[in-house]
């Protein structure tokens, strides 16, 4: 049953590696919304691996993730998305290609780096760090590299549902207050920007990060 | 029992204005606001230590450092509430005015008043947890709801900048809180015992911490909450930030806001092991000196007085990195820590405040635009130049004090580094604080009638001020009776 | 110690019972005096009062510490001799400060004036009492901050931003310098050398050192004369009150290196003062000149009595440290009188400029000839003090030239020649500018139409002549006791072994007794000459017939056809443009019947060109640069944040 | 004897000195080939002017009429340092030099006062220059001065002047001759000698002492020509006490010997007045920056081979 859960994190990094390649904004709200429904899944998995002792707390945690990260917000991006007119990302900053490619080395990396960090026994997998950090480098570049500020929530998406895949995958107990609180957090984050990028649209008729730069230091004389 | 009052009632106040902001007129929910603010006040003097129970649990808790800063945000909270009133009624008339002047005019407002006034309760609520709760876990929490509470009240004025503002703000802090929550997952795997984040717990563990993953969890933490404190190189949302919200909000961001992410760094040296403390200090010094380097460059011939301050709270956060680490070494540095975070906070809002006044007068935040401010209105003139003075370290001000033990603690080169690059930015503000304060003011009659208007807005930063000298001159002859290192 | 605490609390009370009474109208308005004194409001009588109130009784204190001498304690002592011009100072310009912020101040300006006023004597009184370091300290930046305010008085004029600005940088550097000097105070056996140089750049900023003094020529012109008096009476002696009271660390300052910093300090800075005092056109910035050159001698005294001692020459270092005691004095009492004496010109004519002057002592005949005698005594002439003060030294120097070794003898030939050089130039100037201001034509319609003034500004002048010439007769009686206090104070200097074989010898006060003897002789010499010339000649008794000036036989002699000071200058100017590098701005006449021409040369302060200025420009250009980083875009600012977090994982695994 | 002797030098000079412009004014007329005039003119000028009134200009105040007496009375008080006829004088202390020049300078600085006092340009000209000129020159007078410091080691008039005795002559000689020389030049310059301004000339703009002396007049103008006579009296007596050396007569032998130095060095201002021009106003402080350049080569000459 090793196999499900290393099946489960590979689909994650898969995931995070089409977002950095994909165009239309629809195909990218699609693939974080399965991220959040696999990093849902996970706890079960791993609970169902152990030997079985699901008590109700954990199941409960895992349906609420899966409700709020595999179907509320990728809806709400999308009610965003339709209300901002916006199809797909036209020019990014960095081309496809060349993002492909940047995924790929950022990938590379964040193997490279786990392997430097030692473990723990009560470890997920091997691969639950590398996967984690790979998500989290990809949640980056698509901030950075990406002119939609859709996009960047995806992005910023993307980085939050890796940084939970890592406390998952590392099997931490912080107390159900504490998971639910990030939970919520994370959820009325997205939400806000989704009412920002509304905003934005109102004001600017254009949701380009990069046009919104009226706010920098006038050379003095 | 207080303590957790001290949250109850900004949100139950809150979902109180939220629901019946439509039916009762913007007065009463004013009215509400300061009450609230006068309770929630009152109910932080109760929970100070030395009256009541400090700990609930393993939830909340108040220690010598956390108390006074929870003090010092609900009284600042007390001054804004009084001033928002004065500054919400005038938006009011602007828009009425506007309003029958032509049909075509857009509210300034981009939300209505009581969803405001919600908002930042709610704001409170957030700050009052995070410098209340003794979990990591919980604090993380409480700091990224501020992060999201005070997102709408940015853009409560409706302009592009406002929005570019909000947007930046929203997505750096995010990001950085994002970067400590990561940090947090370290600090859980670098303690072997799995006993949660609890502060007593973890400190009771702290040499039992990891080294590796206990120095890469410092790293994040001190980038995550050195985002949301304006550390140098993750203060580039600040300056923009501040430079487009309204004076009020700008002044609860950097007065009570950049306190409470302090604490968070500060929490996290507490349960550092004795081993990490050394690179723990070298770090906080580089942020602590590169703050102050870049306040230093970008108060050179700055444009706009909104970030100037920007810029000053870098600069003093940077101050405040500095002591910290100097505190690692030497237990009673922290006395000055907290003299310093209580003296900025209390220049820092009366600052803000008065740069609401001069914006509300002369309509620009332009430094060569405002001329002649001595002429026109001439006792927030003589108080912000007194402000300015005190925010740069001069006598009657505590940071004079804090700035002076400071020196004596980092020794000569990095205390000569230290002073040159303080006397780099008192040369920047005075010379931007004089060049709008001296000269002529323009002759018009509606800059006149609005100089009158920020006049009688003058007495809430002047008490704020008040408190400032007359703490500043407390600690002088505090310094004076005990401090005998010379 | 109650003595001083009773002076300040009077000074601090009255300043805020002046401010408060003149925060309502009502009873600021109420006049009391009306007549020399110019209106006398209720508030300003009281800060006035409270102010001389206070400095009166501090008196006594300083009599009894001179008088006592080497028996007394050094710091008493030098206590006592720094106080005195604060005191005369302080207390004439409190008595001309009325009558000149008569005019157009509102009563509350006034109240702020006499607010800050008195607090600034406060603080001046607490730097010169005060022996802990922390209270030291406060005291010297509040110093800082109240004169800052009171130079930022005239806050009208535009140009005095830059004035003041430099003037508040000039302050809190030095503020900044002396922390850290009382920083390394306490470990200074490990950076000696860093301990002194930061404790004489932050004393020289504020005793005007050569490179150091920008801020003088700047923010006299600006703040009011009364203050302008007390800044350049009071104040910046107390950058040498620094330097003896705290810099004298047995065992760690070093003679040769405290004797040869001031003295090469001292030289500079009298030959650049007085050599970019020529070409001023503004009086009170030619006042400000000549203060750093009078500075700068003082330093010479110093540098040479400790270096003479450092030579085992103790007659030279008594010689020379009486000469640097008595200028102080002197320059005080006669600096402060001659800008109280701009102030007057000021007041009747709102005009400072040197060139656009002229003709005022037939309008104010007691400020002319108080103004001409404290210029000739400024500018070194014998029957002044600073000539007694001046003797001194050069005999000093004489002394080390007759009979020193080779490096004793050139210094002291430098030394003399400085002396000389600046003697003759110091007479240049100060004749230019007595000459412009009060003899011949006025040269504009401002001067021809100046006002008289009332008569308590003209008493002050002359109370300050009075105290000079009590001043001069004491001279041989406070010399004596200065040398032997100074000289056995920097005695502790010496290296242990020097001290047991080593007896002070006492200081012969021959000299200036004859030197007295012969000033009397000269002035009777002059009074029977003036009774011959005036009673026993044929024709004298009648009185001359006035015509116009002969002039060659030229009619209508006018106004235009003058020698301005500039004029008056110009060859010295021309001779020495590489040093003052003269900027001219010429507009040459047009056309057949040109309407307008004009030609201007100024010339800029030479260490302000030379240093500062470039520093400043590549200060502000790097900033201007930097700015560039704050780009607005969000995109740059993440990268700038994953790269910040970047480096910090860097340093801190793989450093 | 000697103070009686050294008064008596006193009371000669005091009677004497105008005699010298006499001298020199009757010497340049025999070189230039007319008889000139005669040597008591001076005098016949002073009594003349002395009984006459005079006239004061509308824009001068008190400063005009003090001028003359404070220059007169300031160069009587300097006489009493100078060791006439070798003996050093009675009044003599540790820096009278000083005292010296400061009141030759006091003097001086009213001249110039009293001449911007009248308003007039070509006084004003005449101020200005007279400023500049002698501010270099008391330059290169004070390196004479330290020269002579070294040489006697005594820092008073008398002690500088009497050092020179005939063995010093022998072995510092050069640099004595080099100061000598130096002090020749300082003479002219001080006072208005022709290479530097034209005492007799009437064209305004080349005179500088003659100009600041335009609106003078009866017994004012008398005093101030007395007073430019004893000044020219004093600094021939320096330059002659210089060099002659003291010990060659005593009593009343030197002061004879005194006087007739003093003729000699008239004679030889006559020579070099008739045979040099006035020179180029920007000439002069070049030439006169000269000065302080022979005593410096003279005092290292002292300084390093002694």
């Amino acid at each position: 049953m090793n196999g499900l859960i290393e099946i489960l994190l590979l689909s994650f990094l898969l995931c995070g590696f089409l977002l950095a390649n994909s165009s239309r904004l629809m195909y990218c709200i699609k693939l974080v919304a399965v991220q959040g429904f696999l990093l849902g899944f996970l706890p079960l998995a791993v609970a169902k691996v152990e030997g079985g002792s699901l008590d109700w707390e954990v199941l409960l945690l895992a349906m609420i993730n899966i409700a709020v990260k595999g179907a509320v917000l990728p809806y709400m991006l999308q009610k965003a998305m339709l209300k901002a007119g916006v199809r797909r990302e036209m020019e990014p900053l960095l081309g496809y290609a060349a993002s492909g490619l940047v995924a790929l080395s950022l990938i590379a990396l964040s193997f490279w780096f786990a392997q430097q960090l030692e473990y723990s026994e009560q470890v997920v997998s091997r691969l639950a760090a590398p996967v984690a950090f790979s998500g989290i480098l990809i949640g980056l570049f698509l901030i950075v590299a990406r002119r939609k500020a859709l996009t960047q929530v995806i992005g910023f998406l993307c980085f939050e549902n890796s940084i939970a895949l890592f406390g998952a995958g590392m099997m931490l107990q912080y107390g159900a207050l504490i998971e639910l609180g990030i939970l919520l957090d994370v959820f009325v984050m997205v939400f806000v920007m989704g009412i920002a990028v509304f905003q934005i649209k109102q004001e600017f008729q254009h949701i380009n990060a990069d046009l919104l730069n009226a706010l920098k230091e006038r050379p003095g004389k | 029992m207080p303590l957790l009052l001290n949250i109850l009632i900004p949100a139950v106040f809150a979902g109180i204005i939220f629901f019946l902001g439509k039916r009762i007129s913007a007065q009463q929910s004013r009215h509400l606001f300061v009450l609230c603010a006068l309770l929630n006040f009152v109910s932080a003097l109760l929970s100070q230590p030395l009256f009541a129970l400090t700990q609930l649990g393993s939830w909340l808790f108040l220690d010598k450092f956390s108390a006074p800063i929870l003090l010092l945000s609900a009284s600042l909270f007390v001054w804004v509430s009084i001033y928002a009133g004065g500054w919400l009624q005038a938006l009011d008339d602007m828009s009425r005015r506007g309003a029958e002047r032509d049909s075509g005019f857009r509210d300034p407002r981009l939300f209505p008043e009581h969803v405001f006034l919600s908002c930042t309760l709610l704001f409170l609520a957030a700050m009052n947890l995070a410098i209340s709760s003794a979990n990591l876990g919980l604090f993380w929490v409480a700091i990224e709801a501020t992060t999201l509470v005070s997102a709408p009240l940015l853009c409560f004025q409706r302009s592009k900048a406002a929005l570019e503002a909000m947007w930046k703000y929203l997505l750096i802090c995010s990001l950085g809180i994002a970067l400590a929550l990561l940090g947090l997952f370290f600090l859980a795997i670098a303690e072997p015992t799995q006993s949660g984040l609890n502060l007593f717990a973890l400190m009771e563990h702290s040499e039992a911490l990891n080294l590796q993953w206990g120095k890469a969890a410092f790293i994040l933490i001190l980038a995550g909450y050195g985002t949301k404190m304006g550390l140098a190189p993750f203060h580039t949302w600040l300056p923009d930030a501040y430079s487009a919200t309204p004076g009020l909000v700008s002044a609860l961001l950097s007065g009570a806001l950049l306190n409470c992410a302090f604490l968070g760094i500060f929490r996290f040296t507490q349960i550092m092991p004795a081993a990490l403390l050394p690179s723990c200090r070298q770090m906080l010094l580089a942020l602590g000196f590169l703050s102050l380097l870049t306040a230093a460059f970008f108060v050179v011939r700055q444009q706009n007085y909104k970030r100037l301050l920007g810029y000053s709270s870098i600069e003093h956060m940077g101050i405040l990195a500095i002591i910290l680490a100097c505190s690692l070494s030497n237990a009673d540095m922290q006395r000055v820590l907290l003299w310093h975070i209580i003296g900025h906070s209390l220049l820092k809002v009366a600052l803000f405040l008065l740069a609401g006044n001069i914006f509300l007068a002369y309509g620009t935040r332009s430094v060569t635009a405002v001329k002649g401010m001595f002429e026109s209105m001439r006792w927030n003139a003589f108080l912000f130049l007194l402000c300015l003075l005190m925010l740069c370290g001069s006598p009657p001000s505590p940071l004079f004090v804090s700035e002076l033990l400071l020196v004596f603690e980092l020794g000569p080169w990095l205390g000569a580094a230290l002073l040159f690059l303080l006397f780099m930015v008192a040369a920047g503000m005075l010379h931007a604080g004089m060049r709008m304060c001296m000269g002529t003011s323009p002759r018009q009659e509606s800059m006149r009638k609005a100089a009158l208007l920020a006049e009688r807005l003058f007495p809430m930063p002047a008490v704020a001020a008040f408190l400032a000298l007359s703490f500043g001159v407390s600690l002088i002859f505090l310094l004076i009776r005990t401090y005998t290192i010379f | 110690m109650s003595l001083l605490l009773f002076a300040l609390l009077l000074l601090v009370f009255s300043a805020l019972l002046c401010l408060l009474l003149s925060l309502n109208e009502r009873s600021a308005g109420l006049v009391l005096a009306d007549f020399s004194f110019g209106s006398l409001h209720l508030p300003v009588l009281l800060a006035l009062g409270g102010a001389v109130l206070g400095l009166l009784s501090l008196l006594p204190f300083c009599v009894t510490a001179i008088y006592r001498g080497a028996s007394g304690s050094y710091s008493e002592f030098l206590r006592a001799w720094f106080l005195l011009p604060i005191i005369f100072v302080g207390i004439l310009s409190a008595l001309h400060s009325p009558a000149y912020l008569d005019a157009g101040y509102s009563c509350l300006r006034r109240g702020l004036y006499w607010f800050f006023f008195n607090l600034m004597l406060a603080t001046m009184l607490l730097v010169t009492w005060v022996s802990q370091p922390i209270v030291f300290l406060l005291a010297w930046e509040g110093m800082g901050l109240f004169s800052f305010a009171l130079v930022l008085f005239e806050y009208r004029h535009k140009d005095n931003l830059r004035a003041a600005w430099i003037y508040f940088l000039a302050c809190q550097a030095g503020g900044a310098l002396l922390m850290l000097m009382f920083l390394l105070r306490t470990q200074a056996e490990s950076y000696p050398l860093f301990f002194f140089i930061s404790g004489l750049l932050g004393f020289g900023l504020k005793a005007g050192l050569p490179v150091l003094h920008i801020w003088l020529p700047e923010a006299h012109p600006v703040a009011p004369a009364p203050v302008s008096a007390l800044l350049s009476a009071g104040m910046i002696n107390l950058g040498f009150y620094g330097i003896l009271r705290w810099l004298l660390l047995p065992g760690l300052v070093s003679l040769p290196l405290l004797g040869y910093s001031l003295l090469i300090c001292g030289m500079l800075g009298a030959l650049l003062g007085i050599f970019f005092a020529i070409p001023q056109k503004n009086l009170k910035r030619l006042l400000a000149y000549s203060s750093v050159e009078n500075m700068g001698l003082i330093a010479c005294g110093l540098g040479y009595g400790f270096l003479s001692l450092h030579w085992q020459r103790a007659d030279l270092a008594l010689l020379s440290f009486a000469a640097a005691g008595l200028h102080i004095l002197g320059h005080a009492l006669h600096k402060g009188n001659l800008f109280l004496l701009s102030g007057n010109v000021y007041k009747s004519c709102h005009e400072l400029s040197l060139d656009r002057l002229g003709g005022l002592q037939k309008r104010l005949p007691g400020s002319g000839c108080a103004f001409m005698l404290s210029a000739l005594a400024l500018s070194g002439l014998p029957p002044g003090n600073i000539f007694m003060a001046e003797i001194l030294l050069y005999v000093a120097a004489a002394r080390g030239i007759a009979s020193g070794s080779l490096l004793i003898a050139t210094l002291s030939l430098a030394l003399f020649l400085t002396l000389a050089f600046c003697g003759a130039l110091a007479a240049t100037v100060f004749s230019k500018a007595g000459a412009a201001v009060f003899l011949g034509e006025p040269r504009s319609p401002a001067a021809r139409k100046s006002h008289a003034i009332p008569a308590l500004m003209k008493h002050c002048a002359f109370a300050f002549l009075g105290l000079s010439l009590i001043l001069l007769c004491l001279s041989p009686f406070l010399a004596s006791r200065l040398a032997q206090v100074f000289a056995g104070q920097s005695g502790l200097l010496w290296p242990d072994d020097l001290l047991d074989n080593f007896c002070m010898p006492a200081f012969n006060e021959h000299l200036l007794n004859t030197l007295l003897g012969f000033s009397l002789f000269f002035v009777v010499l002059l009074f029977m000459l003036f009774c011959i010339r005036r009673r026993h000649l044929p024709y004298s008794r009648r009185e001359a017939p006035r015509r116009f000036t002969w002039d060659c036989g030229f009619a209508q002699p006018t106004a235009r056809m003058q020698y301005t000071g500039s004029a008056f200058v110009q060859p010295l100017v021309y001779l020495f443009a590489p040093l003052l590098r003269p900027m001219r701005n010429i507009l040459a006449p047009k056309g057949l019947f040109p309407k307008k021409a004009s030609y201007e040369l100024s010339c800029r302060d030479g260490g302000e060109q030379l240093f500062w200025r470039p520093l400043m420009n590549f200060t502000v250009r790097l900033a201007i640069f930097s700015h560039r980083l704050q780009s607005g875009h969000l995109h740059l600012y993440v990268l700038l944040m994953i790269l910040g977090l970047l480096a910090l994982f860097i340093w801190g695994f793989a450093l | 004897m000697s103070t009686f002797i050294w008064f008596c030098g006193l009371v000669l000079s005091l009677l004497l000195c105008p005699l010298l412009p006499g001298l020199v004014g009757k010497l340049k007329g025999i070189f230039v080939g007319c008889p000139g005039p005669s040597v008591w003119q001076p005098y016949y000028d002073m009594l003349k002017l002395l009984r006459k009134g005079s006239v004061y200009s509308q824009t001068t105040t008190w400063v005009l009429p003090l001028a003359p007496l404070v220059t007169l009375a300031a160069l009587l008080c300097a006489m009493l340092f100078l060791p006439f006829a070798f003996v050093d004088s009675p009044l003599a202390f540790e820096g009278d030099v000083i005292v010296f020049f400061y009141f030759l300078a006091l003097g001086r600085v009213l001249g110039v006062l009293a001449a911007l006092d009248t308003g007039s340009s070509f006084a004003g000209m005449g101020a200005s220059r007279e400023m500049q000129f002698s501010s270099l020159a008391e330059l290169g007078m004070f390196c004479i001065l330290a020269f002579l410091l070294r040489l006697s080691g005594r820092f008073s008039m008398s002690g500088l002047l009497n050092a020179a005795d005939s063995s010093m002559w022998s072995y510092s000689g050069t640099a004595l001759f080099l100061v000598a020389i130096a002090f020749f030049i300082l003479l002219l310059a001080e006072n208005c000698r022709v290479p530097f301004d034209d005492p007799d000339t009437h064209l305004e703009l080349t005179m500088i002492h003659e100009a600041m002396v335009l609106d003078y007049g009866g017994p004012d103008l008398g005093i101030i020509h007395y007073a430019a006579a004893l000044k020219l009296w004093l600094f021939t007596s320096i330059c002659s006490l210089m060099i002659v050396p003291a010990g060659l007569l005593s009593g009343f032998g030197g002061l004879l010997v005194f006087v007739l130095a003093q003729f000699l060095l008239g004679g030889l201002l006559a020579l070099v007045e008739a045979v040099s021009a006035r020179f180029r106003f920007l000439k002069v402080p070049q030439f006169l920056l000269g000065v302080p350049g022979l005593a410096i080569i003279a005092i290292i000459m002292l300084l390093l081979f002694k």
